[in-house]
């Protein structure tokens, strides 16, 4: 069952994915970003990362792709302009692409060592209990400066977005 | 990978890793692809997310082959830094259509040279 | 011992106090400071070296202290006086007392009194120094001195820019001179270690030949260049610019003599190169034939003279060049007495027609001038080889000497005299017969010029006599062999001279047209001498001009500015052309940024993933 | 602390302190710069005095760590070669600030200030015995200079300033690349114990090695030289900077290149020398001839002087390439003889400048008349340039050629030229600037000859309309002011070029023990060419 | 190391700097509503005592050397050294900004606050160790940083550098974190001496390894804006307000430099072989790029960026040769680089005039007329940014090329050098505009020298003075710490 899932899954990823950068109008790109983030926590709840796969459905798809939906509705985006400026991106950008694709692809192929696999199930650590140990012994530090970091996104949409400075 | 080892998996009924970090690193690059062919600053950024986002699957595959908790820790700090790269970003974002009234990327070169 | 620095020291100071003090000291002051440290050291020479030094062997040597000390390059201010050196003292001393107290009555209207007399004493200064050298970078320092004050005396007259310009040709083209002598000393001291005379004679009989002719070739173009020889006579001419006692004493008795000085101070090395020797002869010939023509159709008086001294002087070389250093000599100092007395002469000629040079403009001059044109008589009879005066011993011992040599030599020496005879007498007709066709009222000199003269009238007729120079320095030089047809030989260069005098009266006393008919049945052979052969033009077009646009055009404004300095500037603006493509490339637009950090990073992971798999 | 550091440390102080003084005080500013720079002298005549000749190495030394870790001494003394390049550079900088007096009026400050760190920098230069410190003072020395010419210049001063910077810079960073290297080899910056480990073999250079370390360190001296092709600097750089500029430019800035050789570049690298001394000395010959052809056609006084230093530099090189005792204190000695001279040229033709605002020899003719002690100053001057003997550089010029002569007559015989055409173009640039008559000017002064014989009409005539008095207001003669710049100039003109024994024996001695060390060299053996010291091979 | 849900003392005053600087940014905001309308200098007053206070704590936690918080955090030299300087350019970045938000009528809390979290962010960065660690340090900075670029919203200079920095900045991060997640992979931890044992072992897989350490070179290089990874620097350091631009053009740059150091001397040091061409080729580009573009510029911010760029170069070189000599030279040169880069921005500030209207080279036109004592420091600026000696410039440059050389990168040092001498060009245009040109129009308008920028560009120059003529203070240090603890 675990390939076939993970091929189904996999191919939403990618196809929204696609979709997130073809689409012409932002919101629609918008949805299928959340598509993907929606069959990524799929995938990681094979891959045994439980409470990431949460975490993922209610902050990333809940909570910034509403920032995002909410702030294209605001600025009432339209569909995006077809005249383009930069003849390197053009020129340069695809061939890039392409070349960065596959030369990942055959480093992986020739590179990585010799991995395992995966079967749902056979890895628990991932469950809110081991986080959340994780969180408050080891990896106290970073946890508590993350807030700062909340605190400095804050701090900085109020001074970028708030209507006066006075 | 042949079809015959193809085969193999699927009836095995593991996947391997390895097809993760795959998965993983197209939508690395469809982030990147995106980042620079698309014209929009809020796709733009959104490409952003999904290159994060591809970056995670990395962590928590690769959590999942060492069986340790501590990638998905990192996913999650990532995460954070996400959300708060996106409050400033479309406050950013904000400013700027605020000032300029476009987001078409390509309108923003007036620093240059 | 004999105080040798007091001999050039004397003039030193004269030229120190008139140079420094002079503007303000009234004129008496400045003649006495003037003449009176020339007739000191005149007297010094005269009575307390001369008699005290024993005319035989005897050398004095002074050293005072070591100049440049380089390794074993060592050079110090050493003096030696020996019987070719105290000739020289007395020349030197002698016409020059004469000739500053000819001055200050010749230069008495002029500007700048004080300073024709400080630069005159410095000038006594250096050839003083010359002439007592013991070394020959001592030698040249008074070499290149005497060159100095030459260059300041010419363009003595400085607001006009024909004297100026003399000034500079002579000393350049002395510079020229110098170089080959310098280079001969950079010869010598490789070669003998040394630049002092007594090392370098002792040691130069045991050197090979090519070196020493190359020494003396080399010092023979700095002989030819201070005494005017072919091909770097052109200055001399021009320098008559300067007042006419400098003429005398610089430009006709004693600087220009200096080359034929140091080729007979050197004559070990030049008997030694026998080669070298054929050459000075050679150009002393050449030079001697050349001037005389062109001589023979100047009328500025002034050029005559010059243009006879020039030849006068190829006739010096010609002695050397035969090996008769001593007949060179001999003839070096009875020219000193005879020229010098010619050119005080044409200055009080000058002077008593109201600064008029041109022959043309004379005429009748002994109505007016009887005195000066007694003792220009006096000088051109002696000039012209006259038997019993002073020229007729030393050109015949040099034709006698050339003859030895070579007979053809002699031919054309007489040839020379002929010449000389005539064009010398030629002027003297012009200035003194016939009527007077200048301007205003000609006057007699003063006796203050007149006295001077007259001693040199006396020295150019007795000299001969009185100072046989040969006789003197027979110890000093080979003896000259004796030539079998020796009265001969003067015979007829006596009868040269005469005929020379004898045409000269016939063409511009007794039948002056002629002059005129020759001259236009030559046509264009006489306007080229007249023109002196073009050779300052040619000079001009050759050399000059070429080196100037050549300087101006190539050098500077197209290599220095065109090619370096474009190269340097190209490289700035290339700099600033990729300046400018790396500005373009950062166009502002974040899609291409973008691009740039995913193509860099495209390169950096593919190097890096293949440097990683190596190893 | 000794009497070198006082030396060394007095125009720093002097600087520092000068920066302080408020800039209204201008004349106090002068004065206490001189003063300083006076002082300075003073007490570098005690190194002359105290000087040994006859001691092997340096002199007044101090030494001690400056900073450790690459250790970098504070090690300054002199020997014989370093004894009158201080002496130059402190005799020199009183005249520059002398010459400045009243022409400054802008930002007086700053530059008196300027002249003092110029001064502490060549000083600096000249005793430093660590490379390191070597650099720093080598750069230091830049600086003044750019602001000197930049601030203060003519018109294209900005062009010039900034040539002059970028071009010394590009060559002075390789010799620090080279610097550096040599630093890696002996681990030490002390240049006793670099050139100490270079010659014992400690170092071993490769072939290549020890080539590109002498083309960093000779490259970043010829252009400071300059040698021909790279001296395109010094023509501008001379022509905008202003007089006070121009003479410590000509006279003690372009020695460093010329000490740097003879210091640096011939005991570190004798072989490579050797090995290249003939292309060198082709351009340095190309350098005397063509500076002296190409400053024959200047219009402008100044560049006239600058392509002058192109041509006698090229003699240094040329005496310095010559590897024989006679050259190389030739070129010593002409390094210093230049400095006087050319400054005196670079001062008097400030004085020029400053009575007519121009330096287009076309503009001047007839100063002789109005100003003759000026002329003659200026007469004595040019006669040194050109090399009369009894004056200066006569001795060096002919030791250098002689020098020449003895290691290849061919290179003398082409570089005696040069000795001919400076005649020339020194000579004709008198004769325009001094003689004749200015436009305009009305009959002689009293004192001054027209030949009352030759001199013929058309001058009288034609001056006789010119304004009455107007020679004697723009062209006065020397003030004394002037005097006291010009004067010991011209007197050392006369000393060097009377009684080289006063400077030549403390150099000959140095120079010597250089040659050794060349001879001496550890592979000097594998090469063909036979070292030649004076004339030792011929004679005795 | 055993998990424990209370941290040590000594892990507390390990991390004890950080904790001010966010203690004291949090102060900030809750005194805002107290302050800001009546007194809002006092807000810089505040962070200047935080960031005091965090230099002492500085100074007192590397009393406690050693690692902290399960070994996330290190306090070694390298460490202190690296929190000094970036605590120290805040302090000079607060000087800056007195003046410089008075005129702009933009003094709020929440821009000393944001400095401060800023810093707090470098101060992490440089004592991490552990990618994680640092990652979140690097984006706590740059967060900050990129709020701060667009400070003043109704410029829309300040927008555009805001937006670009923050689109590119993110897409560079992006490809560190890739790097980060493979190196995960490969080591299985993220902490820098596990990732230096696991690439060790033998049968670790370099190519990965490589892979992984191009990707984060890719975000590193960003940080540091070297070649061809620089594009993004000039445009923000011109469009940022300026004492912004040379808190950017320093601060963030110094902490990026430090982990750069970190990562590749200790973690990816089994790799050197492979990474050293990419580094000695970014060197070279960034040189060139930098000092190339940078001389016809006519915008001194601008200007100033490209250098910045040139400067990156050069201590890629350092990075180059490594070497400890390499590290320490790096270490040196950025706090040389920091002091003069600051110290120039500072003079763009006093010239700049209200809403930055004069920061065209021209405007500094007779600068030294008017002001000779600005003019004066901003000539030790420059010529430190020439290298000449003397200054902290100098020393630095002639020791990176030092470490090159000994590392036998000669031609390297040869390029590199070459371009100093191009570099000084521009740097010298400065000078002869101050210097040799009539004053112009924007120094007509000049006021005088405010106290806090006279703060700002004394103390800078007598440090860029100090580093020249007596290095040995900061050098002995840096030496110790380039260890590594080693």
């Amino acid at each position: 069952m675990d390939p076939l899932f993970f091929l189904l899954f996999a191919f939403i990823t990618v196809a929204c994915g696609v979709n997130v950068v073809l689409q012409k109008h932002p919101i629609s790109s918008a949805l299928s970003l959340v598509a993907v983030m929606a069959s990524l926590a799929v995938l990681y709840l094979l891959l045994g990362a439980e409470f990431l796969a949460m975490a993922q459905m209610i902050v990333y798809a809940g909570a910034i792709m509403v920032l995002f939906v909410f702030v294209i509705m605001l600025l009432n985006a339209g569909t995006e302009a077809t005249r383009g400026r930069s003849w390197t991106a053009t020129i340069f950008g695809i061939p890039a692409i392409l070349i960065l694709i596959g030369a990942l692809a055959y480093f992986m192929q020739t590179g990585m060592p010799q991995l395992g696999s995966v079967k749902f199930g056979d890895f628990r650590g991932g469950g809110a209990y081991q986080v959340g140990y994780a969180l408050f012994t080891e990896y106290l530090l970073p946890f508590e400066v993350t807030s700062v970091l909340i605190l400095i996104a804050i701090v900085g949409a109020i001074v970028l977005a708030r209507k006066e400075l006075d | 990978m042949d079809p015959a080892q193809i085969a193999g998996i699927l009836k095995q009924g593991a996947v391997p890793t390895s097809w993760y970090l795959a998965l993983s690193a197209v939508l690395f690059v469809i982030g990147v692809a995106g980042f620079v062919l698309r014209r929009n600053i809020i796709t733009v950024f959104m490409c952003i997310e999904l290159m994060l986002n591809a970056v995670n699957l990395s962590f928590i595959a690769f959590a999942h082959e060492h069986k340790q908790v501590s990638g998905h820790l990192f996913a999650f700090f990532v995460m954070v830094v996400a959300a708060a790269e996106a409050a400033v970003g479309l406050a950013i974002i904000l400013t700027v259509f605020r000032n300029r009234s476009t987001l078409n990327i390509d309108e923003i070169d007036s620093l240059k040279n | 011992m004999f105080k040798l620095w007091l001999i050039p020291l004397l003039p030193f100071l004269g030229f120190l106090i008139n140079g420094i003090f002079g503007r303000k000291l009234p004129k008496l002051v400045i003649n006495a400071v003037a003449i009176g440290s020339v007739v000191a050291s005149f007297l010094w020479v005269a009575l307390v070296v001369g008699p005290s030094t024993d005319w035989g062997e005897h050398k004095v040597q002074a050293h005072y202290f070591t100049w440049i000390q380089s390794g074993n390059f060592n050079v110090g201010w050493d003096f030696a006086v020996d019987k070719l050196t105290m000739i020289m003292l007395m020349i030197v001393t002698g016409i020059g007392s004469l000739i500053h107290i000819y001055a200050t009555s010749y230069m008495d209207h002029e500007g700048g009194y004080y300073r024709f007399f400080a630069y005159l004493n410095l000038f006594m200064f250096f050839m003083l120094n010359l002439v007592l050298a013991a070394n020959y970078l001592i030698l040249f320092v008074g070499w290149e001195g005497v060159g100095l004050c030459s260059y300041l005396l010419i363009g003595f007259y400085f607001h006009k820019k024909s004297a100026t310009n003399a000034g500079n040709k002579a000393f350049i083209v002395n510079r020229v001179g110098d170089f080959g002598f310098a280079l001969a000393m950079f010869l010598v001291f490789i070669n003998f270690g040394t630049l002092n005379f007594n090392g370098v004679f002792a040691a130069a009989p045991g050197k090979p030949v090519e070196t020493l002719t190359a020494i003396a070739l080399l010092m023979l173009v700095g002989a030819a260049g201070k005494s005017a020889q072919i091909p770097l006579y052109v200055w001399l001419p021009d320098a008559m610019e300067g007042p006419t006692p400098v003429s005398a004493l610089i430009h006709a008795a004693t600087m220009v003599t200096a080359g034929v000085y140091m080729c007979s101070r050197s004559s070990v090395i030049f008997l030694h190169a026998p080669a070298a020797m054929q050459v000075v002869a050679l150009i002393g010939l050449a030079t001697a034939v050349f001037a005389a023509t062109i001589g023979i159709t100047q009328y500025d008086i002034k050029k005559v003279f010059a243009y006879s001294t020039v030849s006068q002087l190829g006739y010096m070389f010609l002695g050397v060049g035969v090996g008769a250093f001593s007949a060179g000599i001999w003839h070096l100092m009875t020219h000193a007495f005879f020229k010098a007395l010619l050119f005080l002469g044409a200055g009080s000629v000058i002077h008593a027609c109201h600064g008029e040079q041109d022959m043309r403009q004379m005429g009748g001059l002994r109505k007016y001038a009887p005195w000066t044109c007694l003792v220009l008589a006096c000088g051109s009879l002696a000039i012209a080889g006259f038997p019993g005066t002073s020229g007729f011993f030393s050109k015949d011992a040099i034709l006698t000497a050339a003859y030895a040599h070579a007979p053809w030599m002699f031919w054309v020496g007489v040839v020379t005299a002929g010449m000389t005879a005539f064009y010398v007498w030629r002027a003297f007709w012009m200035t003194f017969w016939g009527d007077y066709r200048g301007h205003g009222k000609p006057h007699e000199s003063s006796w203050v010029m007149l006295a001077p003269l007259m001693v040199l009238a006396v020295l150019s007729l007795a000299g001969g006599f009185l100072f046989n120079v040969p006789e003197m320095l027979k110890d000093m030089f080979p003896e000259h062999g004796e030539v079998p047809e020796e009265h001969m030989l003067m015979a007829i260069s006596v009868a040269a001279g005469l005929i020379g005098i004898a045409l000269s009266w016939y063409m511009y006393v007794v039948n002056t047209e002629l002059s005129g008919k020759i001259a236009n049945a030559l046509g264009g052979v006489y306007r080229l001498v007249n023109d002196k052969y073009r050779v300052d033009e040619a000079y001009d077009a050759a050399i000059v001009e070429p080196i100037i646009h050549g300087s101006s055009a190539v050098l500077w404004k197209t290599i220095d500015q065109g090619v370096i300095d474009g190269a340097v500037n190209g490289i700035g603006a290339r700099a600033q052309n990729v300046g400018g493509l790396l500005r373009r490339i950062q166009s502002g637009n974040i899609r291409s940024y973008a691009t740039w950090v995913l193509a860099g990073s495209v390169v950096v992971i593919i190097l890096m993933g293949i440097a990683g798999g190596v190893r | 602390m000794n009497l070198l550091d006082l030396v060394i440390l007095i125009p720093a102080i002097g600087f520092l302190a000068a920066l302080f003084i408020p800039r209204a005080n201008e004349q106090f500013i002068r004065l206490f710069t001189l003063g300083v720079s006076l002082l300075t002298f003073v007490a570098s005549l005690g190194l002359a005095t105290g000087f040994d000749k006859n001691a092997a190495g340096q002199q007044f030394v101090t030494n001690f760590v400056w900073i450790q870790n690459p250790e970098i001494h504070y090690h300054v003394g002199i020997d014989g070669l370093s004894l009158w390049m201080v002496l130059l550079a402190t005799f020199l900088t009183p005249i520059a600030i002398l010459i400045s007096w009243t022409s400054i009026e802008d930002r007086v400050k700053e530059f008196f200030a300027l002249l003092l760190l110029l001064e502490f920098g060549l000083v600096g230069v000249f005793s430093a015995w660590d490379l390191f410190l070597f650099y720093v003072f080598w750069e230091i020395v830049l600086v003044p200079m750019y602001f000197l010419i930049g601030i203060w210049g003519h018109d294209r001063r900005i062009y010039a300033a900034v040539k002059f910077f970028l071009y010394t810079m590009a060559g002075s960073v390789l010799m620090l690349a080279a610097i550096i290297f040599l630093y890696t080899q002996a681990g030490t910056f002390d240049y006793v114990t670099v050139l100490d480990q270079l010659q014992s073999g400690r170092i071993a250079l490769s072939h290549l090695q020890e080539t590109l370390l002498f083309l960093a360190f000779f490259l970043a001296f010829a252009i400071k030289v300059p040698l021909f092709p790279l001296h395109t600097w010094l023509p501008d750089a001379h022509v905008e900077a202003p007089t006070a500029g121009s003479v410590m430019l000509a006279s003690v800035m372009l020695k460093m290149g010329t000490y740097g050789l003879v210091r640096f570049c011939l005991p570190m690298f004798p072989v490579a020398a050797r090995e290249n001394s003939g292309w060198i000395v082709t351009l340095a010959i190309i350098g005397i001839i063509y500076g002296a052809l190409v400053a024959m056609v200047q219009p402008n006084m100044k560049k006239l002087v600058a392509y002058s230093s192109v041509s006698h530099l090229g003699f240094v090189v040329l005496g310095v390439f010559s590897f024989t005792q006679v050259g190389l204190d030739g070129a010593v000695y002409q390094m210093l003889n230049h400095g006087i001279s050319t400054g005196a040229l670079f001062v008097i033709v400030g004085f020029l400048y400053g009575r007519k605002h121009s330096l287009l020899i076309a503009d001047f003719g007839g100063v002789a008349t109005a100003a003759p002690w000026l002329s003659i100053m200026f007469m004595i001057t040019t006669f040194a340039s050109i090399g009369l003997p009894t004056l200066n550089n006569f001795v060096g010029e002919f030791l250098i050629l002689q020098g020449a002569a003895i290691r290849n007559f061919t290179w003398a015989a082409f570089a005696s030229l040069g000795v001919i055409l400076s005649a020339c173009y020194m000579l004709w640039m008198y004769q325009r600037v001094f003689f004749g008559r200015a436009a305009g000017e009305p009959e002689p002064a009293d004192d001054h000859g027209h030949g009352a014989h030759n001199d013929h009409a058309p001058v009288h005539t034609h001056a006789v309309h010119g304004g009455h008095d107007s020679h004697g207001h723009g062209m006065p003669d020397l003030s004394l002011r002037e005097w006291a710049c010009v004067l010991p100039l011209v007197m050392m003109m006369v000393w060097m070029g009377m009684y080289s024994q006063t400077f030549l024996p403390a150099v000959s001695a140095q120079d010597a023990r250089i040659l050794t060390t060349i001879e001496k060299g550890p592979q000097a053996s594998n090469v063909n060419i036979t070292p030649v010291s004076g004339g030792s091979a011929h004679a005795r | 190391m055993p998990a424990s849900f209370s941290p040590s003392p000594d892990d507390l005053l390990r991390f004890l700097p950080e904790t001010i600087l966010i203690i004291g940014g949090t102060l900030m905001m809750l005194l805002d509503p107290f302050l800001s309308a009546k007194k809002p200098k006092m807000f810089g007053h505040i962070s200047l005592v935080a960031f005091v206070a965090a230099l002492f704590a500085t100074v007192a936690a590397n009393g406690v050397p050693g690692p902290a918080f399960s070994n996330l955090l290190i306090v070694d030299g390298f460490a202190t050294y690296f929190r000094v300087l970036v605590i120290s350019i805040g302090i000079f970045a607060v000087f800056c900004s007195y003046h410089y938000l008075d005129r702009e009528k933009a003094e709020t809390s929440e821009y000393h606050a944001l400095l401060l979290f800023s810093v707090a962010g470098q101060g992490i960065m440089v004592a991490s160790n552990d990618l994680i660690m640092i990652f979140i340090g690097l984006e706590i900075s740059s967060i900050a940083s990129y709020v701060l670029a667009g400070y003043l919203r109704h410029d829309r200079r300040n927008n555009e550098a805001a937006l670009k920095y923050f689109l590119l900045g993110s897409f560079a991060t992006g490809f560190l974190l890739y790097g980060i997640a493979l190196v995960y992979g490969l080591s299985g931890s993220t902490k820098l001496n596990e990732i230096q044992k696991a690439l060790a072992a033998p049968d670790a897989s370099l190519v990965m390894a490589g892979v992984a350490a191009a990707l984060m070179i890719v975000g590193l290089a960003f940080k540091v804006s070297g070649a061809p990874f620089q594009m993004w620097a000039p445009d923000v350091y011109q469009g940022a307000p300026a004492p912004v631009s040379a808190f950017l053009a320093t601060a963030p740059k110094a902490a990026a430099f430090a982990i750069f150091l970190r990562i590749f001397m200790t973690g990816f040091q089994q790799i050197a072989a492979s990474w050293e061409p990419i580094i000695w080729v970014m060197a070279l580009a960034s040189m060139c790029v930098g000092n190339f573009a940078a001389l016809t510029q006519k915008n001194v911010k601008r200007m100033l960026g490209y250098s910045s760029i040139a400067h990156a170069g050069y201590i890629l070189v350092a990075l180059t040769s490594r070497s400890e000599i390499g590290t320490t030279a790096a270490m040196f040169y950025l706090a040389a680089y920091a002091l003069m880069n600051i110290g120039a921005f500072a003079v763009v500030i006093h010239i700049g005039g209200k809403g930055e209207k004069y920061v065209r080279i021209d405007d500094l036109a007779g600068l030294a007329k008017k002001q000779p004592f600005t003019a004066a420091m901003l000539t030790i600026f420059l010529l430190s940014l020439i290298g000449v000696p003397l200054t902290g410039g100098f020393f630095g440059k002639f020791y990176i090329f030092r470490a090159a050389i000994e590392s036998n990168l000669t031609w390297l040092t040869i390029l590199g050098l070459l371009n100093s001498a191009v570099a000084a060009y521009y740097y010298l245009r400065l000078l002869v505009v101050m210097y040799m040109h009539e004053p112009s129009e924007a120094s007509t308008v000049l006021e005088p020298l405010t106290p806090g920028l006279r703060t700002a560009l004394v103390l800078p120059a007598i440090g860029t003075v100090l580093l020249g003529v007596v290095p040995n203070f900061v050098l002995g240090f840096a030496r110790n710490a380039a260890t590594f603890g080693k």
